[in-house]
């Protein structure tokens, strides 16, 4: 490798543009202190008109989804890593001290609490009764719902160096499916640990350990029954969620998840281009560099628009089918860099700062 | 077809030499070459990596070879490395053959640029990129430009331990050399990874549960990750701590060559003790050592612990192997280019052709140490090839100045310009004899002397040695009273070991004093006010005086009446015998010229480790002095001086330092002689003040006062210009401080005028001092051998016993009036001998102490 | 072979070539080097090449730089390894670090360098050894023989010191080891009589009749002269061991100086005469 | 040495040579090769060159005051086999280092 072109590292400035649509913030409401310097990623949990989210000194937060009235708050004094996930029963939260802490729905008083081999830094979830979390130290925990008794583990070959963070784990009935640092992707029977099916996402490639990471650390995304996930230095690729059959794989590189929509997948993809790709063929539809080295957070479709964050905590929306930018307001002054969700048109985000705030497309006048 | 080579020649050859070709060429003259061989033939020469292209003709039976050389390198140019210095880079390159001169070749190059990217991830430089260009130059010549962004190092954002609930994360990160960045990274980069930085702290933690029984200790796994932007780095270690285990039994099996007792009392480990591995390993070391001194030096001793997990108990048992018994054959040094060998040799407590006992090596390694010759020792043992138990041992040393020598033109504090030449030597031309002589003359002395010592007058380890000396002092130039005294004398000494590490020593000597005392001798030296001679002791009192002066002065207004009357007030005298009954002084006491024979005993210990800027151990000594009775002075001096060394934290260490003094005359002799007192302040005692200014001053001279009691006009112009003097008396005292110029004043006795130089300090007969010093070392400085910086408190003072009555600052013994600095000090050793620095500020010290916050000087180690 | 009879180059190199020379012969030697260095760079083939990398040794070696004149001569043989004189690059090697620790302090004060560590000069040893083993016939072996012999003599005699030293101190037996030390490694050594000597006094202080006897016939079969037999040839045991004659030093000053030694065995002035310290410098 | 000497002068002990117990002895049979006899003995300090078919195993210990205990073991060998072999030995446990046991630093 002669020489690497001339890698500039300051973030690209923003420029000005006619938007297209206006946002409109429902409310927002501060969730206790946010994350700090050990780079953890917070989602909200939404279920029925509650939201719930957290905050890394261990603050419990229930607001209203619509109002965002806080219905009632615990503070767990120790460190929390990851959350919130969701259970059938509870809320499911991972710490720095490698445990898995169960919060009843209702009140957040703690129904069982289990200790893993390394910490947990993504956000656990659950299906059919099993609670299942990604650990630092590459395994896929299986946790008995009720109890939180440990069912079963699965432990990936780890790499001598990876990128910070896990991908956290997807479930669908009875099968999860999570991405590893190895760059491949598994799909186990929730219930016994079983491997389904495991696919190879990227083969590590270069001398250095550093041009050799291949981590999958955005978590898959599940549209319908495709997966579609992506990893570092690697490839973007699509499978059948039940048979792990790969149907196309495309050059990316992301250290986010992927997010789709019916005709089209969108990652933040190598130096935060934020790219299209065609979900039947994986051609790349469009390519946005407005947003070069912004540090993006996870991208998620909101109407006809791709909504992404950056690190000024600025959020963009890309028009869906061309990537032009279409409109853009500031959300958390500390930065996004978590998933976002959306629910029937609305867009909940939780900051680095611990804002969380809900958004709506508004068209222009 | 094939032909027979009658010649071969080779064209275009530049740095090549023809040998290196035909070397390579797989064909002779006279062979028969055909186009197989051809082949092979350039095939070889390709691969010797000088020629980019080759071709092989024929002309008749000549074999013709034309070659094209590849480039060679006529410069290579390295920018923008900083955490890889140049130096290392420039021999990387020549390892792999690419260096100024060399043939170019372009793989290596290549192989290089990922080599170097390579080290750089390994040092957690993840954002540096290595950019490799070649420049061709005239001539068949190449420049190569290789310029590197080393980028940041990743710096440790987070270090996460899971799993510790014995220990908290504060208490076990304490051990760690990796931290997250903190205020004072900037310095120490303790915040920047490497890899085997973690390694090492991994093993520290190991360590320090193993040592406190957590036998079952492990640690499954240890994840190192990056951010996206490969600035931070975040390590976490998942630690599985398992239980505390006790001690069971202790067990000892193999050969242990001694009775078992002796064994056990070595052993460390108790039954029922928390299970500790630092004490089983330094048990087997112990046992190790004690074989070694019983000449098995290839002995091993291993602790094999085995765990019982139901009772939690750890069974330990010692295997001893004590191998053969091991002799040295040779002992041999290296590196004393200058140092005789007996010299070394005559301090080895480990024979040739004897059995080799651990101890008497070490013991030895640090006896060389103490001479104080030897910048470091190494000893190192090594197998005598052929043998299995037969081993060489090799002492390495590495030569430093030892004493101060060449001629000394310089300025100490308190003595001014110092000329002349000393050369003062412990290892006279590596014969480890101290030899030293000086002639100096300065502004307050001067000084001829010799000085022989042989250290090992016989080869136990006597001593013997002898000094002459001349010396004339002018003691008033540097801050002592006013006289001084020239002396001359001899002296000799012997000294012998009465144990490893302490000598006894005893001497004799002769020596003549002459002291001379200027006008102004302080009163402790020579008594003053006297009267003058010749002069009738007649006294006038004060209110008399102002009565006559009236009248001379009445007298003197109007000169042209005709002759002054004579004016006689003899009647207003008053005659008594009225002087200060000052005390006698020394001279007045004893005389000016003495000789006497001072005997001396000495009896020192010293278990420091180094010869020169010692960092461990102790010294002490304790000398008496006295001069032999019937000696014209007859007093005796007790002299003690200790130091001691106590290692506080990493490379910080303590040390104390005490001296003592008492004297006293003993016999006819009623006062220890003044030019025996003891002195204090300056180096080497208490820094902070001026040298020898510590302590009891002396009283200034003084003198009646003399005035007029009669006038006459001789010439009788009218004007009195004879006078008759007489002394004044006193009439209501004043108080009493002899202070230049001051009057002093004590009812109905003749006043006296005090006109030496200020009160001078005068020593004591009692010497209390005491220092502690912090030694630590300076940042940035590698060779720390030579150096040594410290923290200093100063405290300490001189007494006298009995003082003068006027004597100022003169207290009997007083520890509250000890004066007292803190500072800090340097000592260099340099070629030319210790040079020290210091600088200090007093924080307790007495009204007349002369302070100096400055201090250096060449030659004396403090 | 035939290929390298060009015509010398423009005259530019050969100028550079003649100031060289010319500063050499001032022993002016760091310009002399520069020259040199710039010579090899910008004419790295001219035919003056290679004689200037030869002078750019003797540079190094007479401006006191030991390591560079070593590093260029090691550079030279592996650049030149046919090369006609070869063996001055091999010869130089063992000469500079011969003359290593000879600093100032040796050359004016005169001391007895056969009981120091002879430092850098351990090497020369192989280095001239190297030289000799390849051209027998090189113009330099002569000298480098002489070196090592003189080198030879120096490490014998340490022995003999150290086994003085032992008697000294009552280890008889490391005394007389040393002695054979000699005696198997050291053979033709000057030292060799003293050594025998050693041999026999060590075995006589450890009641060793028998081998001391045999020392000493061998001694006498070889150096019949040696000052310890007396009139009727035998050996005098007593003679080494006791006070040296007292110097006139020593009587005057009541033993005061000149301390008195054990005689010691020392006999270089009968059987080391020739050899005057070897003067490094030609 | 000549002159008188000085009272309480410490001295060091001077061992010189190979110890030899009654255990290796018992260990030695006639016919033994060198090997088997260096292997059982040591390796003898003397091996003197004139005397390539004897190797001696001395042992001299000088105290302090100057009086020297000694020991001498020969083995005589005909061509590589051990002949006979004389001498005094050392019985049962020998001890002769100083027992420095070095001080015990706590964690």
């Amino acid at each position: 490798c002669s020489s690497t072109d001339e890698i500039d590292i300051e973030p690209k400035e923003l420029e000005d543009f006619a938007p297209k649509v206006k946002l409109q913030e429902l409310w927002s409401v501060s969730v206790g202190a946010g994350q700090d310097e050990r780079y953890s990623r917070f989602v909200p949990a939404i279920e029925g008109d509650t939201i719930y989210a957290v905050d890394v000194e261990g603050e419990v937060f229930a607001f209203d989804k619509n109002k965002g009235k806080e219905q009632w708050s615990v503070e767990l004094d120790q460190a929390i890593s990851a959350g919130v996930g969701l259970s059938a029963r509870a809320l499911l939260l991972g710490s720095y001290k490698g445990e898995i802490i169960a919060l009843s729905k209702q009140d957040g008083s703690e129904l069982w609490r289990t200790v893993l081999s390394s910490e947990v830094v993504s956000e656990p979830t659950a299906s059919a009764g099993v609670v299942v979390a990604t650990t630092n130290d590459g395994r896929l925990y299986g946790l008995d719902g009720e109890s939180g008794e440990i069912k079963w583990f699965f432990e990936s070959v780890q790499p001598v160096l990876t990128l910070r963070g896990t991908s956290a784990p997807v479930v669908r009935g009875d099968v999860v499916i999570a991405g590893f640092d190895n760059g491949k992707v598994f799909a186990f029977d929730i219930h016994t640990g079983l491997i389904q099916w495991e696919q190879r996402v990227a083969v590590p490639k270069g001398k250095t350990e550093l041009e050799r990471i291949v981590d999958i650390d955005g978590t898959p995304f599940l549209a319908g029954d495709i997966l579609y996930a992506v990893s570092y230095q690697g490839r973007l690729m699509a499978f059948t969620s039940a048979t792990g059959r790969p149907l196309w794989a495309e050059e990316a590189s992301s250290v986010q998840g992927p997010a789709a929509d019916y005709s089209q997948v969108y990652i933040a993809g190598e130096q935060d281009k934020v790219q299209a790709f065609s979900s039947a063929t994986g051609v790349k539809v469009w390519e946005n560099n407005d947003l070069l080295r912004r540090k993006l957070s996870p991208p998620a479709v909101l109407g006809s628009y791709v909504a992404v964050a950056d690190l000024e905590g600025y959020l963009h929306l890309l028009d869906k089918d061309t990537g032009v930018m279409a409109a853009r307001t500031s959300v958390d002054g500390d930065g996004v860099r978590a998933r976002m969700l959306v629910e029937n048109d609305i867009l909940y985000i939780l900051g680095t700062g611990g804002e969380l705030s809900a958004w709506r497309l508004k068209p222009l006048k | 077809e094939s032909f027979r080579v009658t010649d071969i020649r080779v064209d275009g050859l530049q740095r090549v030499s023809a040998g290196s070709v035909f070397a390579a060429l797989p064909v002779r003259i006279g062979d028969y070459m055909d186009t197989v061989e051809i082949q092979d033939a350039s095939r070889a020469l390709f691969t010797t990596g000088y020629f980019s292209d080759i071709e092989i003709g024929r002309d008749e039976g000549v074999l013709v070879i034309t070659v094209t050389e590849r480039p060679a390198i006529s410069e290579i140019v390295l920018e923008g490395n900083k955490a890889i210095k140049t130096e290392d880079l420039m021999k990387g390159l020549q390892d792999n053959g690419l260096s100024e001169g060399q043939i170019f070749k372009r793989v290596t190059l290549e192989g290089l640029g990922s080599e170097l990217q390579r080290q750089y991830v390994a040092q957690g430089r993840y954002s540096a990129s290595v950019k490799t260009e070649v420049i061709d130059l005239p001539r068949n010549q190449v420049k190569l430009q290789i310029t590197i962004d080393e980028g940041s190092v990743a710096s440790i954002e987070h270090i996460n331990l899971v799993g510790n609930t014995s220990f908290s994360d504060e208490d076990l990160l304490e051990l760690f050399e990796l931290r997250t960045t903190g205020w004072l990274s900037w310095i120490t980069s303790d915040n920047k990874y490497a890899r085997e930085k973690l390694t090492g702290d991994i093993e520290r933690l190991e360590s320090f549960y193993m040592d406190r029984g957590y036998l079952k200790f492990t640690m499954p796994s240890t994840q190192v990750s990056v951010s996206p932007d490969k600035e931070s780095v975040y390590i976490t270690i998942n630690i599985a701590e398992g239980e505390v285990f006790k001690v069971g039994k202790v067990e000892l099996a193999g050969d242990p060559v001694l009775p078992e007792d002796q064994i056990r009392r070595l052993v460390l480990m108790r039954e029922g003790q928390t299970f500790s591995q630092v004490l089983m390993t330094t048990t087997s070391d112990y046992i190790t050592k004690r074989l070694g001194n019983e000449g098995y030096t290839f002995a091993e001793v291993k602790g094999i612990p085995e765990v019982n997990a139901e009772t939690g108990l750890v069974d330990i048992t010692f295997f001893i192997d004590p191998g053969k018994r091991a002799y040295v054959r040779r002992v041999e040094f290296r590196g004393n280019t200058k140092t005789k060998d007996e010299v070394l040799r005559r301090e080895m407590r480990q024979m040739e052709s004897a059995s080799a006992a651990s101890i008497a090596i070490e013991n030895s390694k640090v006896r060389l140490e103490r001479l104080g010759f030897f910048k470091e020792v190494v000893v190192e043992t090594k197998e005598v090839p052929g043998t299995s138990d037969q081993v060489d041992v090799e002492y390495t040393v590495e030569e430093q100045p030892s004493g101060s020598i060449g001629a000394s033109v310089g300025f100490a504090q308190g003595t001014g310009l110092v000329l002349g030449a000393n050369i003062q030597q412990n290892n006279w031309l590596g014969t480890g004899k101290r030899v030293g002589f000086s002639v100096n003359t300065s502004q307050y002395q001067q000084v001829y002397s010799f000085n022989y010592t042989d250290p090992y007058f016989t080869v136990d380890g006597v001593s013997r040695g002898f000094s002459v000396f001349y010396r004339a002092t002018d003691f008033s130039k540097i801050n002592v009273a006013s006289y001084s005294t020239n002396t001359y004398g001899a002296n000799l000494n012997f000294g012998y070991p009465i144990s490893e590490v302490e000598r006894i020593g005893f001497g004799i000597g002769y020596t003549n004093m002459l002291i001379e005392t200027g006008s102004s001798a302080v009163q402790e030296i020579k008594r003053s006010p006297n009267l003058y001679e010749g002069l009738a002791p007649r006294y006038i009192t004060e209110s008399n005086l102002a009565i006559l002066t009236g009248l001379v002065d009445q007298a003197g207004l109007n000169p042209g009446i005709g002759p002054a009357p004579d004016l006689d007030f003899s009647e207003l005298l008053d005659s008594p015998e009225n002087t200060l009954n000052n005390p006698d002084g020394f001279i007045d006491a004893n005389g000016d010229q003495f000789d006497s024979f001072p005997f001396t005993l000495s009896w020192a210990k010293s278990t420091l480790n180094r010869g020169q800027l010692a960092t461990r151990g102790a010294s002490q000594n304790l000398s008496l002095e006295f001069s032999v009775p019937g000696s014209d002075m007859e007093f005796y001096k007790l002299r003690y001086s200790g130091q001691y060394f106590q290692p506080v934290y990493k490379d910080f260490t303590l040390r104390f330092r005490a001296d003592l003094g008492y004297a006293d005359a003993y016999g006819n002799t009623n006062g220890l002689p003044f030019f025996e007192h003891f002195y204090s302040g300056g180096f080497g005692s208490v820094r902070g003040f001026k040298r020898n200014t510590l302590g009891p001053r002396s009283t200034p001279a003084a003198s009646y006062r003399t005035v007029t009691i009669g006038a006459q006009d001789s010439n009788s112009d009218g004007k009195y210009d004879t006078f008759d003097t007489g002394y004044l008396l006193c009439e209501t005292s004043k108080d009493v401080i002899y202070k230049t110029g001051a009057e002093v004043c004590l009812q109905d006795k003749a006043v006296a005028q005090v006109f030496g130089s200020d009160d001078l300090p005068f020593g004591g007969n009692v010497l209390i001092e005491g220092s502690i010093e912090l030694l630590f070392p300076l940042p940035f400085i590698e060779d720390q051998r030579m150096l040594q910086t410290a923290f200093f408190i100063d405290s300490g003072n001189v007494f006298n016993t009995e003082c003068g009555f006027y004597q100022q600052n003169c207290f009997d013994v007083d520890l509250s009036r000890m004066s007292a600095s803190y500072g800090i000090g340097l000592t260099w050793i340099s070629g030319f001998g210790p040079l020290t620095f210091s600088l200090s500020r007093p924080f307790q010290y007495n009204p007349e102490d002369e302070i100096e916050t400055f201090q250096f000087s060449l030659g004396t180690a403090f | 072979c035939s290929s390298t009879d060009d015509e010398p180059k423009v005259s530019t190199e050969k100028e550079f070539y003649d100031a060289a020379q010319r500063l050499l012969n001032s022993s002016q030697w760091e310009p002399a080097i520069r020259n040199l260095q710039l010579l090899e760079e910008n004419f790295p083939f001219g035919a003056y090449a290679e004689q200037a990398q030869l002078e750019l040794i003797y540079g190094y070696y007479k401006s006191n730089q030991p390591e560079a004149a070593i590093a260029a001569a090691d550079r030279f043989i592996r650049l030149h390894p046919q090369h006609r004189n070869v063996d001055y690059a091999y010869y130089m090697k063992g000469l500079t670090s011969y003359t290593q620790n000879q600093g100032i302090f040796e050359r004016f004060i005169p001391s007895d360098l056969t009981d120091r560590d002879p430092g850098a000069a351990r090497e020369s040893f192989a280095h001239f050894a190297q030289l000799i083993a390849r051209y027998p016939d090189s113009q330099y072996a002569g000298d480098a023989r002489k070196r090592m012999i003189h080198l030879r003599n120096i490490l014998a005699r340490y022995e003999i010191h150290v086994a003085n030293y032992y008697f000294k101190r009552g280890a008889y037996l490391a005394a007389a080891n040393r002695g054979r030390y000699v005696v198997e490694n050291f053979q033709l050594t000057p030292a060799v009589p003293d050594a025998l000597a050693v041999m026999a006094q060590g075995y006589h202080l450890l009641e060793m009749n028998e081998l001391a006897d045999s020392a000493v016939e061998i001694l006498k079969a070889n150096f019949p002269d040696y000052p310890n037999f007396d009139s009727d040839g035998n050996f005098n045991f007593q003679y080494s061991i006791d006070i040296n004659d007292r110097s006139w030093l020593n009587l005057m000053s009541f033993g005061m100086f000149d301390k008195q030694e054990l005689r010691g065995f020392d006999t270089r002035a009968i059987y080391n005469p020739a050899v005057a310290t070897f003067d490094a410098d030609q | 040495c000549g002159y008188f000497q000085f009272p309480g002068v410490y001295r060091i002990y001077v061992q010189q040579g190979n110890i030899v117990t009654d255990e290796m002895v018992n260990q030695l049979e006639a016919g033994m090769t060198k090997r088997q006899v260096r292997f059982v003995l040591g390796t003898p300090l003397i091996e003197d060159t004139f005397h390539a078919e004897r190797w001696d195993y001395i042992w001299t210990l000088k105290d302090p005051h100057g009086d020297t205990q000694k020991q001498l073991f020969t083995v005589y060998f005909d061509g590589d086999n051990l002949a006979r072999f004389e001498g005094d030995y050392k019985k049962g446990q020998v001890q002769e280092g100083t027992d420095a046991a070095p001080e015990v630093k706590p964690i």
